[in-house]
């Protein structure tokens, strides 16, 4: 009775199960992540520094995704939590003397526990509102940092120690690919919880979610604030990396920054942030003749791709797929 | 055997021949081979790109004073290598930014020697870069005293620190007999490092100071000068940079601050030709801080740059400009004395001073202690415009006392 | 008390300026249910332009007329009306399709918008400040001892003028009931047979514009150059929440507001907490009053 | 032994001037499927809403097996075995079909697996003749499709005490009706459920409903077989809108 077509599907159905915790996308991360450790042997100090920022930016683009893209919660503070959670770290390591790593992991914890009263405050508003309420947060944090220059030294930027002895760019490439595979794993882990099922059904449908059990406020509150700790702990790595911490960035342009990488890339889906990131770094350095013009480009390259492809690169990439396929069951047939 | 030999000796000395041929020309080619200097500077937001257009220009005039007038590097001594080219690096007023910034520089430029940082944040994240590099690192316009104050060999400062300006607004205000004064100041490095600093000076020396700090991008100053007011000053110290500055100017007179209260600007921004077509007549009586003045007289490369300037774009050079401008000959000067593009070598010769740049200074870097570290400081002028649309040129010297040319018109 | 008079004075005519900065971006969140991340660089674009057109190209036409200054504000608001119709058409209209969720797409685009003209603006401006000659003279009231801009008083006049205008076309107008049709429901709007697509275009063309005419009108007392729109976003955010999406007079009532608790606060306590004060009303809105002053909750379900 | 399942007093909604339900006493029983009729603005929605805890009630009280509900969360009564669909289909549409039948495991409360109910989630899918659909999209079914999915999440909602559904057939096809039927009754013979069915359709009830419940003007103006209340002047009153 039942159609052959239908017998294929529930075959893969059962086989594409979210049976495993072992994500299908996880494999490829893990097997690029190692392609990548042997990157360094061929690349130069400068290249290896672009590498290490693009995987910055990919991993503040991820946290950002899991909230906006997967959470439906239109965030626009992540640049800010991981620049208070990179504050927070410099706090620790230079007020309380704690060695840099606690330092990290503090300021991870601090960006995960305002993310959380972040969510308490506002996760119940509307999405226009709470949109605008976490860039008021963003920028009460900017200007907050910025006037209060006896502790932090405003603009003139705070001086906090590397996480490594050496400046050599190749530790900090590791440390950041690292933190980029964390952070790619646990989100392709997460969304395979139940968490991660019950934030996507808010997500589609609060209402719906809620008449089946789910307790959406609670969800969107957890993946609010795991998305803030893991910018904040970016955000503390990152100021260990480059020895300096700076109210800018917590300016907007940076959150615009991230927003483009994880659009471009592909909104939505686990490997778009990476690639937009990555896309935008790559851009940056072939644009070089004209620096000036970067954000223009990039913008206008996020305008044209988002407007053909609204899931980015993502999307691109899926269409052609599909239409190699088309034409090769096409030749299939004709044989 | 003897045409075997001869022909063996043709051809030995035709190849002879080729080789020299081909390594006179890529000595010569060599010799074309450009001395690539790096700006790092911002060219995007968040930074101010404004400031660091104006030092980009500074510096790409500067390579072209050096290859125009000095020939190049290395050009009487040394067998030249070729002209001095200007490679741009954005930082956006970003550590991070300025970091891969530079070792893009160093690694596809092969640069020779960076200067145009314009954020204390930058150079500071910058400095071990330049150290590991052996780069010698020409700090154009960042104020914060820890730059100099690290004391690492390859960095060298021409720029002003908190200190210096408000050695001479101290010496001016005293002089004119101020006792109160308010300082408005601008939440960036600029305005946190010298607003404080400046404020404690005043208050130290038994006049009355007040201190207000105002962030950059929020244009509606008016609570803040009706603060100003309250407090009624004898004379108001304007440390915006930019678009705050004329804002303070605008709203001052708003408040009604204005024409009565003296004020000073903390940098040129009075000699650009938009400054009076954005104030008219508010810019009369204005007092601002220059590093130079027409009639002052400048060195034959100060000269030029006024005028290639002038032909560009149609407008005096300002600071940052000129500071740029002097990093880059300086810069190159220091290359012909060592004969070398090597950073230790160049940074020696740095250290030994004694370069011409656009004023009559010239400059020298001496490892004195503390803040004046391989700096190298620059005189500061206190000027007055006395009438609406007046020409920077006419504009009277106030300070220092051996240069001065009028009296201060209230 | 001449303090205190000072401030009010200063404060009621920011009001008026600050009605209009935010009146562009309301409109356009309560008709097309999206937040216009480039507001303030329509508000920079509309002063460039205004400056083009007072300084440059009126003299080359040889013209001098009394009020150029208002017809050049004008002439600015219609050009961006226009750019900003076909940017909704060409860019932020595809953005709604079926299975997005069109707040969400339709801002990345604007975030994206605002990037490219401001880092535009900076490419092509260059680094310089300009402004316009001050369209009035300084008006001096002596017995208190007040000073008051000419160019804020003419400004603030013609932004009270300017919303005026806007008022009548919303309540006074088939097309102003069609808009505030499609503010209440836009389903049921679509149901009566009103074409969406054709109003959220001019939605868009006059949201943004109102956003250039402020900019504009503001040219002498804010300045023209690329940043200068940083102060439009924000204002317009901040009297969003505070008024409520979809309330014209909510919007006015809130930039007033906004306006008195910043220049008090800023006047008599620490000025340098100037934004922070609005920051703080805001929140309070958020946390009490989410819907804004005449907002109305929605229902759900 | 109790046999009613829910039982509601005094329920009271307001909007504004309107009274949506006035002051509502009803009792169900255990395994019985409910028709709940009345004519357009009547009250039926309103009702359910109130029930499944998306509104709150003005006055009154909820008692679902005992436990009352006035006091839970809406997301609790899931747990407690009241599910509800509603009126326009819903669906997760990003989803998959299969994810969107396996999400009430996914809820707060609920200790299973999600590889433990994969079969039981695929008998779902079977019941509701969805099988061939699983990992399509959710946004892609049609709407009786997406009625379907309800229902199939519905079962994965074990053990259903209460199901309340919103006009489960407006604008279904004709096709899938049959397929809607016959989901309900085995929801309903499956676990004793109870059914509160909202409809127009009076050839559905009648196959369906042993009792009608009519709504009239946030009241319940009749209950009995469909005959019996086909019969009542009252009702017969509230359809066609003439004062009794």
């Amino acid at each position: 009775m039942m159609p052959q077509s239908s017998m294929i599907d529930l075959l893969s159905a059962t086989r594409k199960l979210p049976a495993s915790w072992w994500p299908n996308e996880l494999t490829p991360g893990v097997a690029a992540a190692l392609a990548t450790a042997f990157l360094p042997l061929m690349l130069n100090d400068y290249q290896l520094q672009v590498m290490w920022v693009a995987f910055y930016l990919a991993v503040l683009a991820i946290s950002w995704n899991l909230v906006a893209g997967y959470g439906g919660m239109f965030s626009l503070a992540q640049h800010a939590l991981a620049t208070i959670g990179g504050y927070s770290s410099a706090a620790a390591v230079l007020a309380l003397g704690l060695p840099v790593w606690w330092g990290v992991v503090c300021g991870g914890l601090a960006a995960a526990l305002l993310g959380y009263l972040l969510g308490h405050a506002t996760l119940h508003l509307r999405s226009l509102y709470f949109a605008i309420a976490t860039w008021v947060f963003a920028e009460v944090a900017r200007q907050l940092i910025t006037i209060n220059y006896e502790i932090t030294r405003g603009a003139m930027g705070l001086q906090v120690p590397y996480l490594f002895s050496t400046l050599d760019p190749i530790a900090y490439f590791y440390l950041f690919l690292g933190l980029l595979l964390v952070a790619f794993g646990a989100s392709a882990i997460l969304l395979r919880t139940k968490l991660g099922y019950r934030i996507q059904a808010v997500r589609d449908d609060e209402e719906l979610a809620i008449a089946n059990g789910v307790n959406a406020a609670r969800a969107k509150r957890t993946i609010f604030a795991m998305s803030a700790g893991m910018a904040g702990m970016a955000g503390a790595m990152y100021g260990h990396a480059v020895g300096l911490l700076a109210p800018s960035q917590a300016d907007f342009s940076q959150m615009s920054l991230i927003i483009i990488a994880a659009v471009l890339g592909g909104y939505r889906t686990l490997w778009g942030p990476i690639i937009g990131a990555i896309l935008i770094q790559a851009v940056a350095e072939m644009l070089r003749f004209s620096q000036e013009g970067r954000l223009v480009i990039f913008a206008a390259l996020l305008i044209v791709v988002f407007r053909l492809y609204p899931q980015g690169v993502m999307g691109a990439l899926k269409i052609l797929a599909t239409l190699l396929r088309r034409r090769r069951q096409a030749e299939g047939k004709t044989q | 055997m003897d045409f075997e030999l001869s022909g063996k000796l043709a051809i030995a000395a035709a190849a002879a021949a080729f080789l020299t041929a081909t390594a006179t020309s890529a000595m010569a080619q060599a010799n074309a081979t450009p001395v690539n200097i790096g700006v790092l500077t911002p060219l995007s937001p968040p930074g101010d790109s404004a400031a660091g257009q104006l030092i980009v220009r500074g510096a790409e005039l500067g390579a072209k004073y050096v290859n125009q007038r000095l020939g190049g590097v290395w050009n009487s001594t040394c067998p030249a290598p070729g002209p001095v080219n200007i490679v741009k690096g954005d930082d956006s007023g970003l550590a991070e930014k300025g970091m891969a910034a530079l070792r893009s520089l160093v690694t596809n430029d092969k640069i020779a020697g960076v200067l145009g940082t314009y954020d204390s944040t930058v150079a500071l994240a910058v400095q071990p870069l330049a150290e590991q590099y052996k780069l010698p690192l020409l700090v154009t316009q960042a104020s914060d005293d820890k730059i100099s104050g690290n004391h690492t060999k390859f960095t060298f400062m021409t720029h002003t620190i908190a200190r210096d300006r408000s050695d001479v607004v101290e010496a001016f205000i005293k002089s004119y007999g101020f006792k109160r004064v308010a300082i408005l100041a601008e939440n960036t490095d600029y305005g946190t490092s010298s607003g404080p600093d400046m404020q404690k000076r005043f208050v130290d020396g038994g006049m009355s100071s007040q201190l207000w700090i105002f962030d950059k991008t929020n244009p509606d100053l008016l609570p803040t000068l009706l603060q100003v007011k309250k407090f009624a000053p004898d004379v108001i110290y304007n440390m915006g940079v930019g678009a705050p500055a004329y804002l303070i100017v605008k709203q001052s007179a708003d408040v009604g601050l204005l024409p009565k209260t003296p004020m000073i600007i903390s940098y040129d921004l009075p000699i650009r030709p938009e400054f009076w077509r954005n104030l008219g007549e508010l810019g009369k009586n204005m007092i601002f801080l220059s590093y130079y003045q027409p009639k002052q007289v400048l060195t034959d490369a100060g000269k030029w740059l006024q005028e290639e300037y002038r032909k560009s774009y149609n407008e005096p050079a300002l600071y940052s400009s000129l500071a740029a401008f002097g990093n880059t000959i300086v810069l190159a000067q220091a290359m012909n004395a060592a004969c070398s593009t090597e950073g230790e070598k160049v940074s020696g010769a740095l250290v030994k001073g004694g370069f011409t740049s656009w004023n009559q200074t010239g400059v020298a870097f001496k490892q004195s202690d503390g803040v004046d570290w391989q700096r190298s400081v620059q005189p500061i002028m206190v000027l007055q415009y006395t009438k609406a649309n007046q020409g920077f040129g006419d504009a009277t010297i106030l300070y220092p006392p051996n240069m001065k040319t009028g009296e201060l018109v209230r | 008390m001449q303090l205190l008079l000072q401030s009010l004075t200063l404060a009621l005519l920011n009001g008026a300026i600050y009605a209009l900065m935010a009146m562009g971006i309301t409109f356009i969140a309560s008709i097309m249910r999206i937040i216009n991340w480039s507001t303030g660089e329509f508000y920079m674009v509309g002063s460039f332009a205004h400056l083009a057109l007072l300084t440059v190209i009126f003299p080359a036409l040889g013209l001098t007329l009394p009020m150029a200054w208002l017809l050049s504000a004008l002439l600015a608001m219609g050009l961006v009306f226009v750019l900003g119709m076909v940017v909704q058409r060409t860019l932020i209209a595809p953005m709604h399709r079926p299975g997005t969720q069109a707040f969400e797409y339709a801002t990345i685009m604007t975030v994206a918008l605002s990037v490219l003209l401001q880092n535009g603006a900076i490419m092509i401006a260059g680094p310089n400040q300009y402004s316009v000659p001050d369209y009035m003279r300084p008006i001096l009231l002596e017995d208190l001892e007040i000073v008051l801009n000419g160019s804020r008083v003419a400004s603030g006049l013609a932004a009270l003028a300017i919303i005026l205008l806007f008022y009548v076309l919303l309540y006074r107008t088939s097309l102003g009931l069609a808009f505030r049709g499609i503010a209440q429901n836009r389903l049921a709007a679509e149901t009566a047979g009103l074409n969406l697509k054709t109003m959220d275009m001019l939605a868009f063309g006059i949201g943004t514009g109102l956003c250039a005419v402020a900019g504009a009108l503001l040219a002498p007392v804010f300045l023209v150059h690329p940043l200068n729109g940083a102060a439009a976003t924000m204002k317009g955010f901040e009297i969003i929440v505070i008024g409520g999406i979809g309330s014209l007079g909510g919007a006015v009532v809130a930039a007033f507001g906004l306006a008195l608790v910043e220049g008090l606060g800023a006047t008599f306590y620490r000025a340098e907490l100037q934004q922070l004060y609005g920051f703080v009303f805001l929140i309070g809105f958020l946390v009490f009053r989410p819907q804004g002053l005449f907002g109305h909750r929605e229902r759900r379900v | 032994m109790i046999s009613s399942i829910l039982q509601i007093r005094c329920l009271s909604k307001r909007f504004g001037g309107t009274h949506a339900v006035r002051e509502i006493s009803a009792d169900l029983q255990r395994g019985q499927i409910y028709g709940l009729i009345g004519p357009n603005g009547s009250g039926k929605t309103t009702l359910i809403n109130l029930i499944s805890g998306f509104y709150a009630p003005d006055t009154g009280e909820i008692i679902l097996d005992g436990e009352e509900l006035t006091r839970r969360k809406p997301y609790e009564l899931a747990g407690l075995g009241l599910v509800r669909t509603f009126q326009m289909p819903k669906t997760f549409a990003s989803l998959t079909v299969l994810e969107n039948v396996l999400l009430p495991v996914a809820g707060d409360g609920r200790s299973e697996s999600l590889d433990a109910m994969r079969d039981a989630a695929f008998d779902a899918l079977a019941t509701t003749g969805l099988t061939g659909m699983a990992q399509h999209p959710a946004g892609s079914l049609s709407g009786g499709q997406a009625m379907l999915l309800q229902l199939a999440r519905a079962l994965m909602c074990a053990p259903v005490k209460l199901l309340l559904l919103d006009e489960p057939f407006g604008g279904v096809a004709p096709a899938l009706k049959e397929r809607i039927t016959h989901t309900i009754r085995q929801i309903n013979e499956r676990f004793q459920a109870t059914v509160v069915l909202v409809s127009h359709e009076m050839s559905t009830i009648r196959a369906l409903c042993s009792n009608v419940i009519v709504m009239g003007n946030g009241q319940v103006i009749a209950q009995g077989t469909l005959d019996e209340v086909s019969a009542s002047p009252e009702v017969v009153a509230a359809y066609l809108g003439k004062p009794v």
